[in-house]
């Protein structure tokens, strides 16, 4: 461990970061305190909004436009940062502190290659002389686990993948060689194979004896590398401490709730928000009947440059009354397709789907427009699949009012949904977007269930929310699904999420079904090598209980 | 395959407008001879000759051919107004315009570039008041600044000629009035795009690299500006020819505006579709050469990969 | 007439030779070098320097030598014989000879040529013959008094034979003559410039020197905007800007820097015209009542500062023949005006206060060609439909084109026509008044008011035919007596040239008809 | 204590008293157009050769004119030609723009490709010849003005309803409302059209600002309206000619115009501001 009397390469007391002046001011950040020495990984964990990027970005005094920042003690490698020029921030910048910034995709210029934005770095710092800077380059990102780096240095961020990226960006910081990198979220918005081969890549940076600010919305990720972990909530620390204690033994309410909300630690039908009800006994439907049949579905889609793309290759599933079927597979693999075409949205170009033993297709206009109205679908991005100028209670109403219902009968329906999905009713005069995602979530739920569902589709109804918001919606759909015997068609790329809400799943990869069936059964015994791939990569929250030193999935 | 579509595509606008021109000289009320003719006196036997060149006891669609086959010969009629061939009248007179244009761009262009990275992201007071000064350089009709600043600088303070196309000082008033509202436009959308860019979270991370704000700006920043106002060029190129017309008049300037004037006032169809015809030739040159630009300032709008 | 030599400020001080003069002009011409195809004044301005003439005009009306040397006419008035210079040359090379005349007068005349001015001023010609190389004899078919005065302008001066032989649209943009200077060619929109020719010796007898021009060349640039031209002028950029507009005057007078050369042109001046051949201007009272119910005097004082001069009759005072007895009838007499039209019946008013008759308003159709209108004459326009309203008529003004201003004019839909028509000689009564000068069938005649006078025919032949200057005096009194009686026109302002120097110009002259010459000017220090 | 700050950079929101007073002149102008009478009594073309050129004064506020008309009643008296002609020929190129908008977005690949080359062949002639191009054709007039700014301002309404239709019809709540069971023409009255007609409004009122300034050039030109009509466009262009002795007769027209198109942008962005500020969720 460190030695006592070095000093810490960052020394961080009481940092409060405010945007605004005057009236306007608002502190996100209120006094946040914590070290980090050479070789130690500190992970900053906390739901979106509580501060986490904010206080990673005033260590480099880059706190955002309109920022102040004020500190009981601010030392960057000893030295007092509070009293750093511009000119000496721009040293430490790169130089002292790297920083690999949250929005990984948008962090490289589009118009540059690859090469140029390390060679800013190179330049800047002066790190090695012209002539050296190619060379250095290919380095850097052979480093990073680049492959080819002389070609890719010459590409565009565009001509690369996620994960390629996000190596490349991760290259750029650490072009001058900065004791400490702060690294947020350097692992959101990639597929879970790539988010390993990154950890893996800054554990390796931090064996070599870098340090490192990881942080994180997902305890799974920081489980695995950080030596401490502190918690923030609204712009606090709420709890710190080695990464062992705090997520083995959580102290803090909040910090519980954060772990019990992940749900790939739980089994199908276990609460995941800790303040919900117990749930209501869930009906044993598993010899329902089938309502939607799909037999060897196709979907080819053509290319802007005159090729074709197969999006869906021969599935075949049946959805029963009262159960779920889950859908995962990497970003592209044809998910969101499938379910459209089963939902009947779309013709497919091979294969069939039946409604209750009748193809879609067989259906005249008007009765698939009644037909659609008990087969909804819950978005991903709620805001956007309602009418911008319509209010809560307008957007729970229009599937009503489609049916015909009068218009007082529908007020009552709509007070009576939204309770049901736990909204206030008097959120009905509200707009969505003065909600927060969760409850623009439950507002799309209330939706769906105006007219006595049979199928919802769930396309990734919770990816862009955080765990706890996430329980709580997860929660919601099991309870309906219990007290009204709903089925679910439940798209996801999170396997625990998959995991959790399924009786059946599906594995997609490049729009075909490399493994079906009992969710159990894939999940414990993965029969195709890319179901093992993918289950390997998910990082669980309590590898460190177990000091392994790469993943492996618990039994 | 790309440049042959767009080729393709921008000879069917001046197709387009030429067809455009066609129609409109024969949908002038009176007789095409009159419309051919303007208000300038000929003979019956020019007349009948007229009606020899241009077919016009034939059907409409064989006078429509015979008029597409002239333009494609290079042929573009005789103006009875000016007395000489259009292209050789037109030719007379691209020169100025096209310098006075060209000196326009260039310092609405400059000046926007200046004002917009000045001003982005900078302090309320002073990026208000940029802005104030834009709307009201939008909203100035550009005749009357134009004699604003005659009155101004040459009648009162003579710094500048009062007339005169040929000298380098003569130019600059009609460049200035002529630039004053473009660039007012341009102005607003770079510090649109610039302050767009400045947000993105690549210029956080070359920051965070230790990039001074001169070298986001000019590294980043400015590329990332340029896309919009290069979408811009198309309608700005036609902003400036039409420009013209007002600017030549105001600072009796020759040039295609003033002849543009002369050949409306004078009803002079030949002469009013000859240049038609060029600024459309105009406007599709810049929209390839548009295209090319887009490639070289954004890499991922290249064909290939 | 034309020669230069008219007026010329500073006549006492020595001229300086040397020196280029920029001059600016405020249009273009379609033709604006050649004034034997081109009907405009532009055109005669800008080859009077490059263009001699058999005969000078001078201020007086006299005629004097130029490149001729003496004439006689023949007892008959049909055959005039000419004796020229024998040292004149063409800056081509060529020789002047009795030919050249032959050719250019032959070329005016030809069809080919669609002259539209100079040949109706050789419209009793019959033909030319070549006595030997410096005898020439002009034949007539009836007689002429004008053809002198006629053969004084640039229309019918002699250009280089052999550069006639180029095709018309090559000459109207370069021409060659034996004048003091050459032209290079014309840039429409832009000009053209000049330069001396230092073999002139064969001036004019009425100008003030001889031997080549003071100046070693002229720019001549086109500036329609008043505003910018004067600016030029008062910013030394150019040194002579002709058209200055009224509004201007005063401001150039008071400044020192500046110098104001004003011409009143003989001849017609800007008039209103009433087309007395329909509508409510058929009935002479209603033409009376419009003549005397506006007050023309006031109107050109305010309206032009005081620089032009209230017209008191269709001649400008200073035309040879002037009738000051008939101004009387152009008087200003609201009340009689008012009477005049109770008596023709528009007694009723309507609604807005105009006057009807059997329930039609009194409206006049007043086709006006706004964009060619001089600031000036676009107010006088306001200004009369404001003071026909007084008087209860509907003085529609209409803004048209030139198409379709001429074929208002050519087809007669008016009742009322604005236009002034210089000449230098008093036979431009017949021009504007003459019955064998209105439009018909389609063809463009001068005659704006339709009057066909037989009477006024009549004294307009007789002043023709008449040798005698005093007979010719009484017969143009009659006209212009019968054209009063008449209210065949209603004057406005004597037509009048400003044109703004700087204060080093001096020596620039004017020709009969109006417009500045240069072959006396010169730039001091 | 204080650490180095980022820079500040200001918050973005409309300026208020600009705001407040673009739409208090566009109140001003809208009686202007209504009811001329309550601002001033004076005969806008009451012509005085008496009272030619006089200064701002007590009897006449704005000065007179060449004519001896009142400045000020003519600025007044222009209000209603000029703004009429931006509302008409705005009016005009909405309706065209909307037609060909939804024509190129929903007239599959041919219909769009034939609306593209339209606009296009509108774009490359520069707005002002085309507008003099229809002049020449139909004669000058007001009519021929209003068909030729429309001309001019179409392509602007045709892409952007055609962004916003496709945009519209790709937009996952169109789909949403699909999938409630509305029929295609109720999803395209109900959703499509209102929210499509928001940034198209917005447009249309900029539109109207630069088609005044439009039409003010045409009379300039001499090509437009036509003396003795009080016409903004007219005044300058007349009025130039007596700079040197009455600059109230050529600067205030001009102030009229600066200032409309001024008032009807800072209203115009507002409006802009608050409708992009709705639909950012
Ligand atoms: N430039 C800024 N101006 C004003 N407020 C800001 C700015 N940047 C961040 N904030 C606010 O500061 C708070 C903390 O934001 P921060 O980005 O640090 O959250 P986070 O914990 O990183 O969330 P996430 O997990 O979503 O990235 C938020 O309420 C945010 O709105
Ligand atoms: N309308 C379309 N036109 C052309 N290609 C499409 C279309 N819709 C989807 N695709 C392509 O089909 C493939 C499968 O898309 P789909 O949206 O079903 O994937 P997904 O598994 O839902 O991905 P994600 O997790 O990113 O939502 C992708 O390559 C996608 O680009
Ligand atoms: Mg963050
Ligand atoms: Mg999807």
């Amino acid at each position: 461990m460190t030695p006592v009397l070095e000093v810490p390469l960052l020394d961080v007391t009481d940092l409060r970061v405010t945007f605004g002046h005057g009236r306007a001011a608002r502190e996100v950040v209120h006094g946040v305190s914590f070290t980090l020495a050479a070789s130690e990984c500190v992970a900053i964990v906390g739901e979106s909004g509580s501060g986490k990027s904010v206080t990673a970005r005033s260590l480099l005094g880059l706190a955002g436009i309109g920022g102040t920042v004020h500190a009981g003690r601010l030392d960057i490698a000893g030295e007092d940062a509070r009293a750093f020029t511009e000119r000496r921030w721009r040293q430490v910048r790169g130089g002292q502190v790297g920083l690999v910034l949250q929005d990984a995709l948008g962090s490289l210029d589009p118009v540059r290659k690859v090469a140029a934005e390390i060679t800013d770095a190179l330049r800047t710092h002066r790190t090695v002389t012209p002539a050296q800077r190619p060379q250095r380059v290919h380095e850097l990102l052979a480093a990073v686990g680049v492959p080819d780096p002389e070609i890719r240095a010459q590409q565009y961020p565009h001509q690369l993948s996620g994960g390629l990226r996000q190596r490349a960006l991760i290259a750029t910081a650490i072009a001058a060689d900065p004791a400490v990198l702060v690294a947020d979220e350097p692992t959101t918005a990639l597929d879970v194979t790539v988010q390993a081969q990154v950890l893996d890549l800054l554990a390796a940076r931090k064996d070599a004896g870098m340090a490192l600010l990881l942080i994180s919305h997902d305890l799974a990720v920081v489980s695995r590398i950080a030596d401490r972990v502190l918690v923030m909530k609204d712009g606090e620390v709420v709890e710190s401490g080695p990464g062992r204690e705090v997520l083995g033994d959580p102290r803090h309410a909040y910090t519980r709730r954060l772990i019990a909300a992940v749900p790939s630690a739980h089994p199908r039908g276990s609460r995941l928000s800790l303040d919900a009800a117990p749930a209501p006994t869930r009906p044993v439907l598993s010899g329902g009947e089938v309502v939607l049949e799909a037999h060897d579905l196709r979907k080819v889609y053509a290319t802007p440059d005159g090729g074709s793309l197969t999006a869906v290759d021969g599935v075949s599933l049946a959805v029963r009354a009262g159960r779920t079927v889950g859908v995962v597979g990497e970003s592209g693999s044809g998910k969101t397709t499938t379910g459209h075409l089963l939902f009947g949205y779309g013709r497919p170009d091979g294969g069939t789907v039946s409604v209750d033993g009748r193809a879609w297709a067989d259906h005249s206009p008007a009765e698939l427009r009644r037909l659609h109205q008990r087969f909804p679908v819950v978005h991903q991005d709620p805001a956007a699949s309602f009418d911008p100028r319509y209010t809560v209670g307008r957007t729970v109403a229009e599937p009503l009012q489609v049916a015909g219902v009068p218009r007082p009968e529908r007020r009552r329906r709509v007070a009576e949904l939204l309770g049901r999905v736990g909204l206030d009713p008097a959120l009905a005069e509200r707009h969505p977007r003065q909600l927060s995602g969760g409850q623009r979530q439950r507002v799309a739920i209330a939706r769906a269930l105006a007219l006595e569902p049979r199928v919802v589709l769930c396309d990734e109804p919770v990816s862009a929310l955080d765990v706890s918001v996430q329980a709580q919606i997860l929660d919601l759909l099991a309870d309906l699904q219990a007290t009204l015997g709903i089925a679910y068609v439940f798209i996801s790329h999170d396997l625990g999420v998959v995991r959790h809400v399924s009786d059946e799943v599906l594995v997609m990869q490049h729009g075909r079904v490399v493994e079906q069936g009992d969710v159990e059964d894939v999940f414990e015994r993965p029969q195709h090598p890319y179901t093992k791939s993918l289950l390997d990569a998910v990082p669980t929250l309590d590898a460190p209980l177990r000091a392994a030193p790469h993943p492996s999935r618990s039994a | 395959m790309t440049a042959v579509r767009r080729l393709l595509g921008g000879l069917a606008v001046v197709w387009g407008a030429v067809t455009l021109t066609f129609l409109a000289l024969h949908l002038t009320p009176g007789s095409t001879v009159d419309a051919i003719v303007g208000q300038s006196v000929v003979t019956p036997e020019v007349r009948a000759q007229i009606v020899a060149e241009y077919g016009l006891d034939q059907p409409l669609w064989i006078q429509y051919l015979s008029y597409l086959g002239r333009l494609v010969r290079g042929d573009l009629g005789h103006s009875y107004g000016q007395g000489t061939q259009v292209a050789e009248a037109i030719g007379e007179q691209f020169g100025s315009t096209l310098l006075l244009v060209a000196v326009g761009l260039g310092l609405a262009f400059g000046g926007a570039v200046l004002v917009a990275a000045a001003t982005a992201h900078r302090s309320r007071w002073w990026r208000g008041s940029a802005v104030g000064a834009e709307r009201v350089s939008v909203a100035v009709p550009p005749f009357w600044l134009g004699i604003l600043l005659l009155v101004a600088f040459s009648f009162s303070l003579r710094w500048f000629p009062a007339i005169g196309s040929d000298s380098p000082r003569g130019l600059v008033l009609p460049a200035v009035a002529l630039a004053v509202a473009p660039a007012a436009m341009l102005s607003q959308v770079m510090r649109h795009a610039l302050e767009k860019t400045l947000e993105e979270p690549f210029v956080t991370s070359a920051r965070a690299r230790g990039l001074t704000r001169t070298a986001v700006l000019a590294r980043h920043a400015v590329r990332h500006a340029l896309l919009p106002v290069v979408t811009l060029a198309g309608w700005l190129v036609a902003a400036f020819i039409g420009g013209a017309i007002v600017t030549e008049t105001v600072f009796a300037r020759q040039g295609l505006g003033r002849l543009t004037v002369t050949a409306i006032e004078g009803k002079d169809f030949p002469l009013v579709s000859g240049l038609v015809l060029v600024s459309a030739v105009a406007y599709v040159v810049v929209g390839i050469g548009v295209d090319a630009l887009y490639g070289v300032l954004d890499p991922r709008l290249r064909a290939s990969t | 007439g034309s020669a230069p030599g008219t007026g010329g400020t500073d006549a006492g001080a020595t001229p300086v030779p040397g020196g280029t003069l920029a001059f600016a002009v405020n249009r273009d011409a379609t033709c604006p070098l050649d004034p034997q195809q081109s009907p405009a004044s532009l055109t005669s301005l800008l080859a009077r320097p490059v263009v001699d003439s058999l005969v000078a005009l001078g201020p007086d009306s006299t005629v004097k030598p130029w490149l001729a040397t003496e004439w006689t006419v023949s007892p008959d008035g049909t055959a005039y014989t000419f004796t020229l210079r024998p040292d004149v040359a063409f800056t081509n090379g060529e020789k002047l000879d009795a030919a050249a005349v032959k050719t250019n007068l032959d070329r005016i005349v030809a069809p080919a040529t669609k002259s539209q001015a100079a040949a109706s001023l050789l419209a009793a010609y019959a033909g030319t013959r070549v006595i030997d190389a410096s005898h020439v004899e002009i034949d007539l078919k009836r007689p002429d008094s004008t053809l002198l005065t006629n053969l004084s302008t640039p229309a019918l001066g002699i250009q280089a034979p052999g550069s006639l032989t180029r095709t018309p649209a090559e000459v109207c943009t370069q021409i060659v003559g034996s004048g003091p200077f050459t032209a290079g060619a014309y840039t429409p929109a832009k000009g053209l410039s000049y330069t001396k020719n230092p073999a002139y010796q064969w001036g004019p007898g009425t100008s003030a020197h001889t031997g080549p021009a003071y100046l070693d060349g002229i720019t001549v640039s086109v500036v329609p905007e008043d505003t910018s031209r004067v600016g030029a002028l008062s910013s030394g950029q150019i040194d002579v800007a002709s058209d200055i507009p009224p509004v201007n005057v005063a401001d150039i007078s008071a400044n020192s820097q500046l110098a104001l050369e004003k011409f009143t042109a003989p001849g017609g001046v800007y008039s209103y015209f009433p087309n007395v051949s329909r509508g409510p201007f058929a009935d002479v009272n209603v033409r009376k009542a419009f003549r005397a119910g506006i007050d023309w005097n006031t109107l050109v004082k305010q309206l032009f500062f005081g620089v032009y001069d209230a017209a008191s009759g269709p001649l400008s005072p200073t035309t040879f023949a002037y009738d000051k007895q008939s101004s009387a009838a152009y008087a200003y007499d609201r009340d009689a005006a008012n009477r005049l039209l109770d008596q023709a019946g528009w007694t009723t008013r309507d609604a807005e206060g105009f006057r009807t008759k059997d329930g039609t308003r009194l409206t006049l159709v007043h086709p006006f060609l706004a964009s060619r209108a001089s600031a000036a004459n676009a107010t006088l326009a306001v200004q009369v439909q404001a003071a026909a309203k007084q008087l209860g008529i509907d003085v529609q003004t209409q803004n048209v084109e030139y198409p379709a201003y001429l074929a208002a004019f050519v087809n007669n839909q008016y009742d009322l026509f604005d236009f002034s028509w210089s000449g230098s000689s008093p036979s431009v009564l017949g021009t504007l008044f003459g019955s064998n000068n209105i439009s018909t069938g389609g063809k463009f005649a001068t005659n704006a008011s339709r009057l066909a006078d037989p009477q006024l025919d009549q004294a307009l032949s007789t002043a023709l035919a008449a040798k005698d200057p005093a007979a010719q005096v009484a017969a143009y009194a009659k006209a212009q007596q019968a054209v009063a009686d008449q209210a065949a026109v209603f004057p406005a302002y004597v037509t009048t040239v400003a044109v703004g120097t700087r204060a080093d110009v001096h020596g620039i002259g004017f020709a009969p008809d109006g417009y500045p010459t240069f072959y006396d000017a010169w730039k001091g220090k | 204590m204080t650490a180095p700050t980022v820079p500040v950079g200001a918050p973005r929101r409309p300026v208020r008293p600009a705001l407040l007073t673009g739409v208090a002149f566009l109140v001003l102008l809208a009686v202007a157009v209504i009811a001329p009478r309550a601002l001033t009594s004076i005969d806008p073309t009451a012509a005085d050769p008496l009272q030619i050129l006089q200064p701002p004064g007590a009897g006449h506020w704005l000065g007179t004119d060449q004519n001896g008309r009142d400045v000020f009643a003519r600025i007044v008296a222009g209000a209603r030609p000029s703004v009429l002609i931006g509302i008409f020929s705005s009016a005009l190129a909405l309706l065209a723009g909307t037609v060909l908008g939804v024509l190129g977005a929903k007239g599959g690949r041919v219909g769009s490709a034939i609306v593209t080359r339209l606009l296009d062949i509108v774009l490359a002639v520069p707005g002002l010849l085309l507008v003099l191009l229809a002049v020449a054709v139909l004669g000058s007039g007001t009519g021929p003005a209003v068909a030729g700014l429309a001309l001019v301002t179409t392509p602007g309404y045709a892409r952007l309803v055609r962004g916003e239709v496709i945009r519209l019809r790709d937009a996952e709540f169109v789909r949403a409302a699909h999938g409630l069971g509305w029929t295609r023409t109720q999803v395209v009255l109900r959703h499509v059209v209102p929210n499509a007609m928001g940034p198209v409004t917005v447009l249309a009122t900029l539109g109207i600002g630069s088609t005044i300034a439009a039409a003010a050039s045409l009379s300039y030109l001499g090509l437009g309206a036509q003396e003795p009509a009080a016409e903004w466009g007219l005044m300058l262009s007349v009025s130039t000619a007596y700079f040197s002795r009455a600059w109230w007769s050529a600067v205030f027209p001009g102030i009229a115009i600066t200032a409309t198109v001024l008032a009807i942008t800072v209203v115009g962005h507002h409006l802009q501001l608050r409708f992009d500020g709705r639909r950012a969720s």
